[in-house]
């Protein structure tokens, strides 16, 4: 999954990273062919350079070294709002058929079953970034045709469109899981399989999706992870494993 | 520490520990429990493990927050036992994103009564949280999102350096922490060191909050563990990870407040108990200084 | 400096130098004058010598301001001029007080469409500009009064360091520079010293401007004159007192701009001609650094 | 002036000060009876120390060996509008009966006789200062019935009260002039004479007045300047004279 979503990162950009796999995609993709890529976590640190493997998003290694340190007010208002943000990386409890993401709660909000963190940052990058990327391992509790509570609006919050209700960013336009990628689909905004990963079949995907599953015509071919790849998750980016055994 | 909580903190006040993961200062979060303090309402954006402890500890009515987790470990339980389980003690909870968050502080050191941002289209926030509310632009006619401004009672910012007035000076990550002093009613600072005045004069960009709006000023080293301060020590990976299990328990972790907290006079017994801190002091990477003169 | 104004300042655009008596572009003003930009809004706090230069060499159809005065001598004579006896070139204007002229840039800043601030209760300025106006606090029911955000074609920034990509370090007063450049469209950082991307990594809370923001980087030492450069140069006083009798007369006015800015390619042909400006280089005020390590 | 303006402020007191005058008597306070003063500039500078005589209020006398140095964001919002300002001090062109101040046109707005440089901070200043000391030289033009352009509200800015209008500050409750001392009356707001400096006559300073002053029905004494006042004014604060003069 880090490697696959490593690729989805031009060289340049600007990301909003969050702690654990999209840390190490983005620092994956830095360590690649995405050497100029600006790491900016929602903390304040921009253009981190993190020596460590960072466990929070508001890890000291993540200042270090780094472009700028700025207050979280200049963080939402001039560079999130502002429009500055070229990706953005969600994950969640619960993705559903539109890409819409819960974070917040399993069950009612008033007497919750299991209750999540909250958004954090998430509300607004899933807004305003000008896409987004969510990483979610596949199953059908994680994948519900509707989420419980919508904490991060996907491609048709509240049955409209994004435009219609004036949400600058393009949001989730891939799903990248442990067994393929889901795409969005530009007419309906439902999330369909787009590629799978060599050795899946179709079939593992849809038991992992609580909803009748639309497939492209064409899946494309999903490289495994290089050599290099694989020697760079383990041996220098995660070399204890935090994250990459998720 | 003792007296300004004493006179600073009352039963029924809004209270604020700023400081995004970076400089959470447990000392001023332990002597509030160890005054036992009630019907707190406990503003942050992360309430992280400070407010987990002090709920657990019974000092709180009401949370606001946006993100309440064990920032890169897992939950807060004693958090989640008071929310998914309200009958033993029950917390209300009044919840923003981040920036919905960072805007009411904003608001609030501004002294206007609301902020606006775009924000919360599409999403199922305002439904439960009414306070999030919107306002028409009278130049464009489009409508954008609100969030009231927060002014706390005290807010405690834990701080590198400040001089004896309260000149505050803060490096690595600044969160919301300046808003928050500006926005409250009373200034706690905590610092790991106490300066004199000519050092913070001889920087005076890298001063975050002017002694004017201060209203005490406490040295306390290390009192931010196991939160961290950049420059002195790091974060303690390791007392977060472990939270996990100690926070599951009720009986842990009142075991773990018997201990720590109400077992402790203050901040230096505290550190006397856990030696192995000292391995979490900070190296040294020391920037230039730069040139004042005209 | 000559291929940036090139590039990025047009004929019409709404132009910004900003920097609050400190750190004010002369550089980039000669140069527009020199590539004889028209018809631009010229916006700014405080007018300064800098736009009445501009203004005097009719690169200027408006004028957004605050403060229009030459700071610490008089006037501003060209500026007055054109709106005293508007026959022969007029000006636009269009006012505020600094207060507003903040929030013009905070909203631009943040891509909001206003900006609310309690303000111009009792004061005549709305009656002479519609565009203040006002808004409905949807909490308490209060008016606030209202600016329009101000989202500049293109700002210019001086400052004393950036490295190659443009990631911006001031010390000293540091005014609206940010927020206007936040604001922009385009954004030009000219700078006393170009330096190694490490110097900036070191002290990452000294960067006031992100690279990300920024379309080109020009290199420029005393760019500033006759403002002034905290750590590099002090202000020309003399100039800004010479300055009152020159804007005086239109001829003496137009003898200076072909003297200092027509009749020179550059800025260091500029600076060749008045090697008496030596004399303004800043005396040695170091600062400590701190320490970043964990 | 600049002494009896001084002797206005109190020990440990946050003053927004402005250039010239109200920065000599700022500075002459804080030699004298109030050390602790602090001296916040609309440039930013906050608790400045200034070795020279700063000629604009963005010196970087100003800056150097100040306590802090924030952008003008936050002066305006979280120090002025919040409410940490006791005390500003204006002057102007004109300044009327109820201490509204004129900086802004002589004449009419759209055809000025003379453009004046406008309001700067001097609007909020008005508006949020607790209190409000005006300096200004006497004169029937420079005191006028009322000005032609209000640019700082005083005491009864379009015939309301300030309460009103909610204006959070009390405005202006002093005018220091050349001759004497206004101050606002508590009931009508109207400027009356206060004190007269020795040798100044009830006749001296109406002739000073574009309107029918009225008087305190007894007038306080004003000490001359003292040695140690005159000293530091002309010996150290302004040893060029550069606003003495005034």
């Amino acid at each position: 999954m880090a490697a696959v979503a490593a690729r989805e990162l031009q060289d340049g950009e600007v990301v909003f990273v969050g702690i654990g796999l999209p840390n190490l995609a983005c620092n994956l993709a830095r360590a690649t062919h995405a050497p100029r890529l600006v790491l900016l976590y929602e903390s304040g640190a921009v253009g981190a350079v993190p020596e460590r493997l960072p466990v929070s998003i508001g890890d000291p290694a993540l200042v270090t070294g780094s472009l700028m340190v700025c207050g979280m007010a200049d963080v939402f208002q001039c560079i999130l709002q502002n429009g500055r943000i070229e990706v953005g990386f969600l994950g969640g409890a619960q993705v559903d058929r539109y890409g819409n993401i819960n974070t917040t709660v399993i069950g009612p909000y008033a007497r919750p079953k299991v209750r999540l963190p909250g958004s954090g940052g998430a509300a607004e990058i899933a807004i305003h970034a000008r896409r987004t990327l969510i990483v979610a391992k596949l199953g059908p509790r994680a994948f519900p045709e509707r989420v419980d509570f919508v904490t991060s609006p996907g491609l048709r919050p509240q049955g409209r469109l994004r435009r219609e209700l004036r949400m600058p960013g393009a949001g989730p336009v891939k799903v990248i899981t442990d067994k393929g990628i889901l795409e969005a689909d530009d007419a309906t905004g439902e999330m369909v399989l787009a590629a799978l990963y060599p050795g899946v079949s179709m079939s593992d995907v849809r038991a992992g999706v609580g909803w009748s599953l639309r497939c492209r015509p064409e899946l494309a071919p999903v490289a495994p992870p290089t050599e290099q790849e694989l020697r760079l998750l383990r041996d220098v980016l995660d070399p204890k494993g935090l994250f990459l055994k998720q | 520490m003792r007296d300004a909580v004493a006179r600073f903190v009352h039963d029924g006040d809004t209270v604020v520990i700023e400081g995004f993961t970076h400089l959470i200062c447990f000392a001023a979060g332990h002597e509030i429990i160890r005054q036992r303090r009630r019907d707190l309402t406990l503003a942050r954006l992360t309430p992280d493990l400070i407010y987990d402890q002090m709920i657990g500890a019974g000092c709180a009515r009401k949370l606001v927050f946006s993100w309440a987790g064990n920032p890169g470990v897992g939950s807060l339980h004693a958090f989640r036992r008071a929310v998914e389980a309200p009958g033993t003690a029950p917390l209300e909870i009044e919840e923003y994103s981040h920036f919905g968050m960072v805007a009411r502080f904003s608001a609030g050191a501004a002294r206007l009564p609301f902020w606006p941002l775009r924000d919360y289209m599409g999403t199922d926030l305002p439904r439960v949280n009414p306070r999030i509310s919107s306002v028409t632009c009278p130049y464009t006619g489009e409508d954008l999102a609100t969030v009231p401004a927060l002014n706390p009672d005290v807010t405690i910012v834990h701080a590198q350096r400040a001089d004896a007035d309260g000149n505050t000076q803060i490096w690595g990550l600044v969160g919301v922490q300046r808003e928050a002093a500006f926005a409250s009613e009373r200034v706690i600072v905590v610092v790991e060191e106490l300066v004199d005045e000519r050092l913070i004069r001889s920087d005076p960009n890298r001063t975050a909050i002017p002694g004017m709006i201060v209203d005490a000023v406490v040295v306390e080293p290390w009192g931010a563990h196991p939160s961290y301060a950049q420059g002195y020590y790091d974060r303690d990976n390791d007392f977060y990870v472990a939270w996990e299990d100690i926070s599951r328990s009720p009986d842990r972790l009142t075991r773990y407040l018997d201990e720590f907290v109400y077992g402790v006079p203050d901040r230096a017994a505290y550190l006397e108990k856990q030696p192995h801190v000292a391995r979490l002091k900070a190296k040294e990477r020391w920037c230039a200084g730069v040139n004042y003169g005209y």
